[in-house]
């Protein structure tokens, strides 16, 4: 177990058990406000203080951690469901016209600034959590389907495969059978990577109030709104902004801890 | 004082030793031949020399070159040494060059780091290395980068650079292990050529008895980190006393017992078959190039017999066994087993598939990491309309025929050795009963006393089952001792046919005569 | 070389022509009346149609795209609904902002990356290394707007060392104006620089296991010479790749920061213009952002032949 | 903590900050960035923030307390039918660009302002003249279809000012007036620079040059006035930021009432809100000073009903609707809603908005009334809000001055459609006689606050921040203008 595995493990952990125990309980009620005590500093009652409507900060990063967890997981999948097909597709058939639309579509979704396509998208749709999502998932498409291709190609050059050819297996069955399995330690890798990168995406949608919509606590908006006191009250862009950095930093370390304890092989860069 | 002087060197990387008291001397002008399989140590005893162990390793005892005490000299005093006193030339050409230098600069550097001379002159001294390497400007200017040069080409490259500075010895391991036949025959006289030319001491590291036995003055001979003979070339291989040296020179030129009999009717028809490649497009509007990688092949197997197919690498001969396996449609002729094509109507046939089965070469890339033992025996099964029942006897059955016990079905892949695994292998091939088995170089990447066994193996089922083998390989000595009749082939085409005995002892085709000319020979016993 | 490059000139080509279609259709489906937002709560109906006749507003969705795309290929980018200024005109200013802001921030991502990565390669393992590693492991992570504020509140508000934002322009001087872009281009250069620094250094420890560093080594060459002489070139090919794609997102990705620090640039242009509905320059400027990442990415692919001779002959 | 490092940091920076020595320049600050430059045809505020007094002029104008005081015309009579203006121009007043302002540009302004394809933002204002004629060069007679007891009003507006023929055609990037400051620079996105008027016909301006920067931006917003960047921040959008800048001694801050009455807008047909006691229940569930405390932080003056508390015809009615959630939860019951029901609550971007709706959300929580929140952009809100007419409730300034008429409009968003108020209305556009007005006045304030049109919550104030040396500044904004032609450094 390196050490890296260990820490993120443990970061990623507790965010994810803050999230869920969101669900059951939090020391305040996030939606309901009290405004005479607003922007108390931490304190025994209020453990992380209290924002401009005298939430709870402690409460409302549990919650948070909730949305940015539940939009980023989703987005991934999106990615990995639709971006994972297409890569095991691309390079069943590779060379031929099939292979060069997927990859050239990968291209093209690559070469779109994301923020700004993620900033049309919630302009025709309206700003929401599901929007944000869709905006993020988009760009884990290509991600997912040109690690997949990468590594599938030089899968399909191993004898086995030519032995599964020769017991007369189909390319679709191959790809299920052989090839899918030796793929899922990168995906796994790349997924949490991917994961991590969605709550920063996330943290920044939410930021310029694309993502999910109040009250639904969110980190960025926290820290949005936030900007304008933190000059005289930190602590109110401090935590939440913590809060994203241990919970990237932590996925990030999970991330490079599996990569070498799955597979020793695959030292590659990670961007 | 000789050359080189290796006295009780110890190796342990990480702990776990790889080399225990090996000891060895080469004399100035001296052909030192080091022989044994892999795991043995003999690369290990080589970085040693050079100090170039990896990471983690620590050595002791005591290493003498020409004076020098390299485990005491510290890495500035090392570099001055290295490619100037000791050069070192690898196994693997196709990686050991930088692939963005051009091969000029690469051997210039050699002399540029260890002389202070002007860049043009350390490449007019570049370009005499390499000439002398066989690899004259005229033809090879020095401009060239390694990707636009073959396999054999690129090792004489390695070499130049190796011996540049004329140093005073010269270590090869295992330079010819991933080169065709006539190549390795090349390469070998170059660097006895050299050797003697500068009076310049060779080690030479090789698995291949045989090769070194052609060349090396004296012999040691390591197993396992250590040295268990070593002697006089070739009077040694008269008077081995080590048992594993035995069977190892005994390993190294095996026949094994095949009695088995052969019918008139051919199994497998192979009739003027033609493969084309399509190459990417000349530009953007040059049409769609092929290349011809099987130009009209034909050719029959007997049923119980058991057919040799040799050539060196890009003949043709991995094309043609797709081609037979059905995994490719051909663009010309046609391919019968049991007079039904193997293809039909664009789409393989199964039918016919069931009859045959392949063994590859590399037994580690040749089953999925992520299945147990018995599925992978079991995958054949997919060619069945409806599985058979009892699937569980079936692959113990399978696993038994090949020397493995039914249990390992439960275990994983990388529990097992190469050896084992390409036991596995024919098991895979074995379980649908099939009639044909295609060899695809199935034993060329095994230790000789490995092989030996597996031929063994195979010789000892096909007697059993009545199978017919096609044995694919570019190793001469492999094909000659274990089938009837053989193929040639070259280029893509076959320029002679006819049983392996005459093919050997009465070659009718040049290359034929070449091919064989280049296989070197163990000293007869 | 020649056939390379042809090839992907010819994907590029391609690219663009899909690229303008998804952009166009896309912006045309943004609800809501430019003109409207224009004449705001009083405005009557009578008013609004005169105002989108001027607009040109009113045409089929074929027409307005021909317009659109012949316009750009003439250099003409049509007028912004609201500033009714060229939009040529107003991109031009803008990327005297949002350029050099990628150029400053890409080369100070660089002036980092690639002495981190390569220290903390040459060195394996030791301390360095592992500072290194854990310093872009926190680059990577950290919300880079909110790195910006933190940096606002200590360099402008508390020490004031730098405005808290705003472009000085161009006119007042090569020294402020550059002053002015240095927070935002540190807020920008700290992620990328983490990145590029990982990619830089696990690419070199790959190209420092390869059999030709070895070779080198035998040759006589010390550590240090074999890294630089053999493993940094050839190291250098997936480091490309990062520096194009960081480049790209840097144009168009500044949209946050530009907003932290209130810079006129690109990404706020846009973002301004989807809330007024200025389609036209949406359009336009999202497609110019684009036609500069497939550009960059052609540069970079070219790139690659220059530095590995093996691409140039395989078309 | 670093942190409090920082802020201590900060406290001693505040100390050794000197006071600014005078200077003849400055730089103005404020949220909005005008489209382009004419505002005799766009509604946008923020042209008239930068133009309004200090590039144009028009007939009357509005005092820094709202009156209306002459402008460009120096006197008027009035026909006793009510129907004819005689306005007396001021002489020798020429645009910047040396042309001279007659009759006849008051005339094409007028004309152009009402025509059939006006762009003009406001038309409306124009509604009730017949014609206008230039008797010569310095009279002009506007005579009215009918009486209108605005019009003196109406012509102080923004969308009002005179404008010349001869530069009408680049108006939108050159504008060209009679004020006291003429068009200097547009970096767009960024800033506007004036340049005093020497040959100005009136008392010239103070400061030579006057910058105009955009920062839409909160937190931007306070990092310019906190890194003093920007000289005065006009309408400074985080009132959060007000006790800093009051603590710190490099600053004053102006707080001055707007003409903004900002309401929680409902859609009076769309059910259930077109039940009155459903909308009586809204009015009662909110906590006005919740809302000013939380959202404003304490800046702004509760209201009861669609009227400026500082106009002396105001009524404070902020009782009829007074904070009762039990009341609230009662009148639901009635109206057949005990257990509650679910709407939509779309949200403009400025922060009294956002906030404020948070805040009601939560409120109508409380009586069992869900909202769901969208957050939209002007150009979304204009089209869905404004135009679509599909919302539930909204929250909105209204900043044009004494708007209440909007209320006879049945087409207006949130559809109040009340014959009487409408008769009141008409009644009053016709009434010239200021006591009569009043009674008018008060009667439809009463009438809009009793059907509970809408929830009125608070009078918009905005803080203006400016550097402690800066004197001259409007207080108030019974305009949406920076009248700067008063403004100067103090020594």
């Amino acid at each position: 177990m390196s050490r890296s595995l260990v820490i993120g493990a443990v970061l990623s952990a507790v965010f994810v058990l803050a999230a869920l125990v969101s669900f059951v309980w939090t020391p305040y009620d996030v939606l309901g406000l009290d405004i005479p005590n607003k922007l108390k500093e931490p304190s025994a009652a209020h453990w992380l203080g209290t924002d401009h409507f005298g939430r709870d900060i402690f409460s409302m990063i549990m919650v948070g951690a909730r949305t940015s967890i539940a939009v980023a997981i989703v987005a991934v999948g999106i990615g990995m469901l639709l971006g994972v097909p297409l890569g095991l597709a691309a390079a069943a058939r590779t060379g031929t016209l099939l292979d060069e639309v997927i990859m050239r579509g990968n291209d093209l979704v690559f070469a779109f600034p994301s923020l700004l396509i993620a900033i049309m998208i919630t302009a025709v749709f309206g700003a929401s959590a599901v929007n944000a999502i869709i905006a993020i998932g988009i760009f884990n498409i290509p991600v997912f389907a040109r690690l997949v291709r990468g590594a599938a190609l030089s899968l399909w050059t191993r004898d086995y495969v030519l032995a599964a050819r020769v017991s007369g297996k189909g390319a679709a069955r191959i790809s299920l059978e052989h090839i899918l399995p030796n793929v899922t330690n990168l995906l796994i890798v790349q997924g949490t990577i991917q994961f991590s990168l969605g709550i920063l995406a996330e943290a920044g949608l939410s930021y310029v109030g694309l993502g999910a919509q109040p009250p639904t606590p969110s980190w960025g908006r926290m820290l949005a709104e936030s900007q304008t006191m933190f000059s005289f009250k930190p602590h109110l862009a401090v935590f939440p902004g913590l809060a994203i950095l241990l919970t990237v930093l932590g996925l990030n370390l999970l991330g490079d801890g599996l990569r070498d304890a799955l597979d020793p092989r695959l030292r590659r860069a990670k961007r | 004082m000789s050359l080189l002087r290796v006295e009780n060197l110890d190796v342990s990387i990480h702990g776990t030793p790889v080399l225990k008291g090996v000891s060895l001397a080469l004399e100035a002008g001296e052909i030192l031949g080091v022989i044994g399989e892999s795991g043995s140590g003999k690369s290990m005893t080589a970085l040693a020399i050079l100090q170039l162990l990896p990471e983690g390793a620590r050595a002791a005892g005591r290493i003498a070159l020409s004076g020098h005490d390299m485990l005491a000299l510290d890495e500035a005093a090392l570099c001055g040494l290295r490619g100037n006193e000791v050069g070192m030339v690898f196994q693997e050409p196709m990686t050991a060059l930088n692939p963005i230098q051009t091969i000029g600069a690469q051997v210039a550097e050699t002399i540029r780091i260890h002389e202070d001379v002007s860049r043009k002159e350390a490449l007019a001294r570049a370009a005499q290395a390499l000439r002398r390497c066989e690899l004259p400007q005229e033809r090879f200017p020095l401009s060239r980068y390694p990707h636009e040069l073959s396999g054999g080409q690129r090792q004489r490259v390695v070499i130049a650079m190796a011996i540049a500075l004329q140093p005073k010895l010269l270590i090869a391991d295992e330079p010819t292990t991933a080169l065709d036949v006539t190549t390795q025959a090349e390469i070998l006289t170059l660097l006895k050529r050299l050797a003697r030319e500068d009076g310049m001491g060779l080690m030479l590291i090789s698995h291949d008895l045989a090769v070194v036995a052609d060349m090396a003055d004296r012999i040691v001979i390591m197993r396992q980190g250590e040295v268990v003979e070593s002697g006089a070339c070739p009077a040694i291989f008269g008077q081995l006393t080590h048992p594993y040296s035995k069977a190892l020179l005994a390993a190294s030129d095996h026949q094994p017992e095949r009695a088995g009999h052969v019918f008139e009717a051919p199994l497998l028809q192979v009739k003027n078959v033609v493969r084309d490649y399509a190459l990417p497009r000349a530009g953007l509007f040059g049409g769609a190039r092929k290349f011809r990688a099987v130009k009209g092949v034909s050719f029959d197997i007997r049923r119980g017999e058991s057919l040799g197919l040799v050539g060196e690498s890009g003949c043709g001969k991995s094309t043609l066994t797709r081609a037979v396996l059905g995994l490719e449609e051909v663009q010309g002729g046609e391919i019968l087993l049991d007079g039904a094509p193997v293809f039909s109507g664009k789409r393989p046939n199964r039918a016919v598939r069931r009859k045959m089965h392949v063994v590859f070469q590399d037994p580690y890339g040749s089953f999925n990491p992520r299945w147990k033992v018995g599925r992978l025996v079991a995958e054949p099964f997919h060619l069945l309309d409806d599985a058979p029942e009892g699937r569980a006897a079936a692959i113990a059955e399978a696993l038994e025929k090949v020397g493995l016990s039914g249990e390992d079905a439960e275990k994983y892949i990388h529990e097992f050795s190469g050896g084992q695994r390409q036991r596995i292998a024919i098991a895979r091939a074995l379980i649908i009963k099939p009639e044909l088995i295609i060899l695809d170089e199935a034993v060329s990447a095994l230790d000789v006393s490995i092989r030996a066994q597996i031929l063994d193996l195979l010789a000892d089922l096909g007697t059993r089952f009545g199978l017919t083998y096609l044995f694919i390989s570019h190793d001469l000595s492999v094909v000659r001792n274990v089938t009837d009749r053989c193929l040639v082939m070259q280029a893509g085409e076959i320029v002679e046919e006819g049983a392996t005995e005459d093919v050997f002892e009465r070659p009718r085709h040049d290359y034929t005569k070449q091919l064989i000319a280049a296989v070197p020979q163990l000293p007869s016993k | 070389m020649l056939r390379f490059v042809a090839r992907r000139l010819v994907s590029l080509l391609v690219s663009l022509a899909v690229a303008s279609c998804v952009i166009f259709v896309f912006v045309e489906v943004v609800p809501g009346d430019p003109a409207a937002y224009m004449l705001g709560l009083n405005a009557q109906e009578d008013t609004l149609n005169a105002l989108r006749e001027q607009l040109g507003l009113n045409g089929t969705l074929l027409e307005r795209y021909l317009n659109w795309v012949g316009g750009m290929l003439r250099g003409d980018f049509g007028t912004s609904y609201t500033y009714r200024t060229p939009v040529s005109e107003m991109i031009g200013e803008r990327m005297w902002i949002s350029l050099p802001l990628a150029i400053y921030a890409l080369t100070l991502s660089t002036l980092i990356a690639f002495p981190a990565g390569i220290w903390a390669a040459s060195q394996r393992g030791s301390l360095v290394d592992v500072l290194v590693m854990g310093f872009t492991q926190l680059g990577v992570a950290i919300p880079n707007f909110w790195f910006a504020m933190l940096m606002v509140l200590l360099f402008a508000i508390n020490l004031r060392w730098f405005s808290a934002g705003g472009f000085a322009g161009w006119e007042a001087g090569f020294g402020p104006a550059l002053k002015s872009l240095t927070l935002p281009a540190i807020a920008l250069a700290l992620p990328q620089a983490s990145i590029l620094a990982r990619v830089m250094r696990s690419s070199l420890l790959d190209t420092l296991g390869e059999d030709y560093i070895r070779t080198a080594r035998a040759k006589g060459l010390s550590r240090r010479q074999a890294l630089w002489r053999h493993a940094l070139r050839n190291a250098l090919i997936p480091v490309l790749t990062i520096i194009g794609l960081q480049f790209s997102f840097l144009m168009a990705g500044a949209i946050i920061i530009e907003n932290v620090f209130y810079l006129p640039g690109l990404g706020r242009l846009v973002f301004q213009s989807i809330a007024a509905r200025d389609l036209i320059v949406v359009e336009s400027v999202v497609m110019l952002l684009v036609f500069a990442v497939i550009v960059v990415n052609f540069l970079v692919d070219v790139a690659y032949a220059l530095v590995d001779p093996r691409l140039r002959v395989r078309a | 903590m670093t942190f409090m490092k920082f802020a201590t940091a900060s406290a001693l920076a505040m100390m050794v900050a000197g006071a600014a020595a005078a200077k003849s320049d400055i730089t103005l600050a404020m949220q909005l960035e005008p489209p382009h430059l004419d505002p005799t045809s766009a509604a946008a505020g923020a042209i008239d923030s930068v133009l309004y007094s200090n590039v144009f002029e028009g007939l009357t104008r509005f005092a820094s307390d709202g009156s209306i005081i002459p402008g460009l015309a120096q006197s008027w009579e009035i026909s006793d039918d009510g129907l004819t203006y005689t306005f007396k121009l001021a002489e020798g007043v020429s645009f910047h660009d040396g042309t001279s302002m007659d009759a006849e540009d008051v005339k094409f302004s007028l004309d152009r302002a009402r025509a059939e394809d006006s762009a003009n933002a406001q038309k409306a204002l124009f509604g009730s003249i017949a014609e206008v004629e230039a008797v010569d060069a310095s009279t002009v007679k506007i005579t009215l279809s009918a009486p209108n007891g605005s019009l003196l009003f109406n012509l102080a507006w923004g969308d009002a000012v005179i404008v010349a023929p001869e530069s009408i055609e680049n108006i939108k990037q050159a504008p060209v007036g009679t004020g006291a400051f003429k068009f200097a620079n547009w970096v767009q996105g960024d800033n506007i620079t004036l340049e005093r008027n020497p040959d100005y016909w009136g008392t010239p301006a103070k400061l030579d040059k006057v910058t105009f920067k955009f920062i839409s931006d909160p937190t931007a917003a306070f990092a310019a006035v906190m890194a003093e960047d920007v000289d005065v921040f006009a309408g400074y959008p985080a009132p959060e930021n007000v006790p800093q800048f009051e603590a710190d001694a490099r600053f004053q801050v102006i707080v001055g009432n707007t003409e903004g009455e900002t309401i929680l807008s409902t859609n009076n047909k769309m059910p259930p809100f077109d039940n009155v006691k459903v909308r009586a229940a809204l009015a009662h569930a909110i906590d006005r000073q919740a809302i000013v405390d939380g959202a404003m932080f304490g800046l702004g003056t509760p209201i009861g009903t669609h009227f400026a508390p500082h106009h002396p015809d105001y009524v404070d009615l902020t009782a009829e609707s007074a904070y009762d959630p039990e009341k609230a939860k009662a009148l639901l019951a009635e109206a057949g809603f005990g257990d509650g029901f679910t709407t939509t609550l779309k949200l403009p971007p400025p922060s009294y908005a956002r906030r404020g709706g948070e805040i009601i959300a939560a409120q109508l929580r409380e009586v069992g009334i869900q909202t769901e929140i969208t957050n939209l952009e002007w150009a979304q809100w204009l089209e869905e809000v404004f135009k679509g007419k599909d919302y539930g409730l909204t929250i909105v300034s209204h900043t044009e001055p004494m708007d209440i008429g909007i209320y006879a409009r049945p087409d207006y968003y949130f559809q109040y459609d009340d014959a009487e108020f409408q008769a009141m209305n008409t009644a009053l556009e016709a009434e010239a006689d200021v006591a009569k007005r009043s009674a008018l006045l008060d009667k439809m304030q009463r009438k809009i606050a009793g059907d509970y049109v809408n929830g009125y919550l608070f009078q918009l104030a905005i803080p203006t921040i400016a550097k402690a040396g800066v004197r001259g500044l409007w207080e108030n904004a019974p305009t949406q203008a920076n009248d700067m032609t008063g403004v100067y450094w103090a020594e």
